[in-house]
């Protein structure tokens, strides 16, 4: 099993544990600079928005805090599916380890948008459908991490985890359209979410830049506890034994 | 194919009918919640035909979730899960078996008590029979969905608690078009696209869930 | 018939066996022994396509039993160390609802039979809960009296029988030995079957 | 090429201020608690698997 393929190699624990941490500080340190690069250019270069003056600056943090936590999901259920198919084990270990970032950015997506929301429109929450879909997004991660922190034997929290976020991945679609139809039927609030299309090329580079930033961030943090959680599973594997008799890297 | 799953609904029947405070529990909670919702708000009939369409949905969903762990729970505890499990055909027909019974012990007294519910909060007879369809016609999903959220988390502690923070965000499409249906009749727009829409969420939710949830008590079974 | 290779068995982090490997033909039982937690009710519940093994395969007929799912099933009668009956029914109605939901034609004059072979007469229409233990036992043994099919895998049948029950139990699983039928089983008592051929497995 | 003229207006945002800098405020400090959080959960796990294994070892020698 173990030479057949080359992704079967890296699929084992003992072998992805030294590439992940050889790849820890090259994420770490292209997060840091796509974040300055992105900083500088949304903070200090980017010209003021006509219709929103300042208060646009928030878009540098806010989507790419809500493209994250959405492309999160969508990743962990991707090894979910992986998971359930082939019963490769990193897969659950890969899907554990980031939910509880998708599930931060999620709520910074809302928290930002809150606040991008209350000068914009003057009001803190609007049931908006992307607003209502990222509540109940943050909702399924809160869920997922519940389910398998709730479940002792780590073989079957992977397994059912990873049924629950496939039935998620099929319910957020639905979720979006059934708030997006009911709220425009109700038409409560005058607030229209489009975003000015006349965007200058330096706030689309600071965005992308922070982009970068938050999505080289998030795989830095995943890769860590993924590592950790690898520990902690294969505790009683001779590589694992070995490892801490080293010095751990 | 039918006779398996009709087998599993007389048995599930019968079982209920056996225990009939259960259901009476549940359908007294619906009740409760929706009587107390005037004495909360005030007596306004405006007001109150506004909410009712609302009140009515969450107050069924709830009633719904209520029954829902114990859906699986007692087939497992006494083993009766695994004889299912081992029986020759496939798992997800068990499952559809169990939550049209469900359904019909739960949704379908919902959809009853409704209209008569819905009097207290002075809805015409137009928005009274389009409550009971929509009740009628939603509760199905609910029972399917919760189906899932009940299978997986099948013999874990907290498992009550975990169930309603799972199932509630995928309950969220099913509410939004029933209370919709009814919102749009009292305000005179018609529920017709409402209902079908909530048709089609039922009809996929009872076509997907139960195979999900099939792979989810294979999972607890191991 | 029943063929198992090289099967590997982990609960939460420990092994509990590996390397376990058998062939049971027609007429054989299989005993399997071990300590408590040695992973005897895992390896049974392995062979009924419960609880996939960590590694190895089993087969019945030379298919995967993953594979055959649902005719191995249909071949298959797995009696667990609960009952799998109903408190709030009565005898009668669980052997029909469990035949019912098996795929198995069982008259009910078959299950009155049944019942009163395991000595339950005149208690069939008594609701469940009423029954003893040892009574609601011998309900759910009383599925094996009309039973055809031929692997039969049964965890501590013997368990809260007195010793006429168990001498009833030994003399059915050798009628279905006769047959031509295969068992495996778990139990810490040490009962002779009459017929058939005997094999035995430690798990240590 | 730098669109502010003084710090002072940096940080008033336009008005935006407090929005502008709750939002990335919050956002740092999430940014910056996360990883400790990990790395620290991460050490705590290496310590206590070191302390297991040695253990072990002690039963068996």
């Amino acid at each position: 099993m173990t030479d057949r393929f080359n992704i079967y190699r890296y699929a084992a624990p003992s072998a992805f544990y030294p590439l992940a941490g050889a790849m820890v500080p090259w994420f770490a340190a292209a997060a840091v600079l796509f974040g300055l690069a992105g900083l500088w250019l949304g903070m200090l270069v980017a010209p003021t928005d006509f219709q929103q003056g300042e208060g646009y600056r928030i878009i540098f943090i806010h989507v790419p805090a809500s493209w994250m936590s959405m492309f999160i999901y969508l990743v962990m259920a991707f090894w979910a599916a992986i998971g359930l198919a082939f019963n490769t084990r990193l897969s659950g270990m890969m899907a554990q380890a980031l939910a509880p970032t998708g599930a931060l950015m999620a709520f910074l997506s809302l928290w930002t948008g809150a606040l991008w929301g209350k000068p914009m429109w003057g009001t803190w929450w609007v049931w908006d459908a992307r607003l209502t879909s990222e509540l109940i997004l943050l909702f399924l991660y809160i869920g997922y991490m519940a389910l398998v922190a709730a479940i002792d034997d780590p073989r079957r929290a992977d397994k059912a985890g990873g049924l629950l976020l496939l039935v998620g991945v099929v319910n957020i679609p639905i979720i979006y359209f059934s708030v997006k139809w009911w709220n425009t039927l109700h038409q409560g609030a005058s607030v229209s979410l489009t975003k000015s299309p006349s965007m200058a090329a330096t706030m689309l580079w600071g965005m992308l830049l922070m982009a970068l930033c938050f999505w080289m961030y998030s795989i830095a943090v995943a890769l860590i506890r993924v590592r950790t959680i690898m520990l902690e599973r294969e505790r009683n594997t001779d590589w694992v034994r070995e490892t801490l008799e080293g010095d751990g890297k | 194919m039918l006779r398996i799953v009709t087998a599993v609904v007389a048995r599930d029947l019968r079982l209920a009918m056996r225990r009939q405070a259960d259901i009476v529990s549940a359908l007294f909670f619906f009740i409760i919640v929706v009587s107390l919702f005037p004495l909360g708000i005030g007596p306004e009939p405006d007001l109150l035909r506004k909410l009712a369409p609302g009140v009515l949905w969450v107050a069924a969903l709830l009633a719904t979730m209520l029954s829902l762990p114990r859906l699986f729970a007692d087939d497992h505890r006494d083993g009766t899960l695994e004889q299912l499990a081992l029986a020759p055909h496939p798992l997800g027909l068990v499952v559809t078996g169990k939550v049209i019974a469900h359904w019909l012990v739960s949704g379908l007294p919902l959809a009853v008590l409704a209209p008569v519910l819905g009097l207290q909060f002075d809805l015409s007879t137009e928005a009274l029979v389009v409550l009971t369809a929509s009740i009628l016609i939603g509760t199905p999903a609910l029972s399917g969905i919760g189906g899932i959220g009940a299978a997986l988390t099948l013999g874990l502690r907290g498992g009550g608690v975990l169930l309603s923070l799972l199932v509630l965000p995928l309950y969220i499409p099913v509410l939004i078009f029933g209370a919709g249906a009814v919102d749009a009749t009292v305000s005179g727009l018609g529920g017709e696209a409402h209902l079908s829409l909530l048709a089609a969420l039922t009809l996929a939710a009872l076509g997907f869930a139960p195979w999900a949830a099939a792979a989810a008590l294979r999972i607890a079974l191991e | 018939m029943l063929e198992a290779d090289n099967l590997e068995c982990v609960r939460g982090e420990r092994r509990l066996f590996a390397g376990v490997g058998f062939r049971l033909e027609g007429g054989e039982l299989l005993y399997l022994q071990g300590r408590n937690g040695a992973g005897k009710t895992s390896l049974l519940r392995m062979l009924i396509g419960l609880l996939p093994p960590e590694a190895g395969e089993i087969r019945w007929r030379g298919v995967p039993i993953r594979q055959a799912g649902d005719d191995f099933r249909a071949e298959l009668c797995y009696l667990g160390h609960l009952n799998a009956i109903k408190e709030e029914l009565t005898p009668l109605e669980n052997l029909l609802a469990a035949a019912r939901l098996a795929d198995e034609e069982l008259s009910e004059d078959e299950v009155l039979d049944a019942l009163e072979q395991v000595g339950l007469a005149g208690r069939e229409d008594l609701a469940c809960k009423y029954l003893s233990q040892g009574q609601k036992r011998r309900v759910a043994l009383a599925r094996l009296v009309k039973e055809r099919r031929p692997l039969w895998v049964l965890d501590e049948p013997f368990v809260a029988l007195d010793v006429a029950a168990v001498d009833w139990l030994a003399g059915l699983i050798s009628a279905h030995l006769q047959r031509g039928g295969l068992a495996v089983m778990t139990t810490h008592q040490a009962v002779a079957i009459p017929a058939g051929t005997v094999r035995e497995l430690r798990l240590s | 090429m730098i669109h502010w003229n003084s710090f002072s207006e940096f940080l008033a945002m336009g008005g935006y201020g407090l929005y502008v800098w709750g939002s990335f405020g919050v956002t740092a400090l999430i940014l910056a608690v996360e990883p400790i959080v990990v790395a620290r959960n991460r050490n705590n796990t290496i310590a206590r698997l070191k302390r297991q294994l040695r253990a072990e070892r002690r039963i068996t020698e």
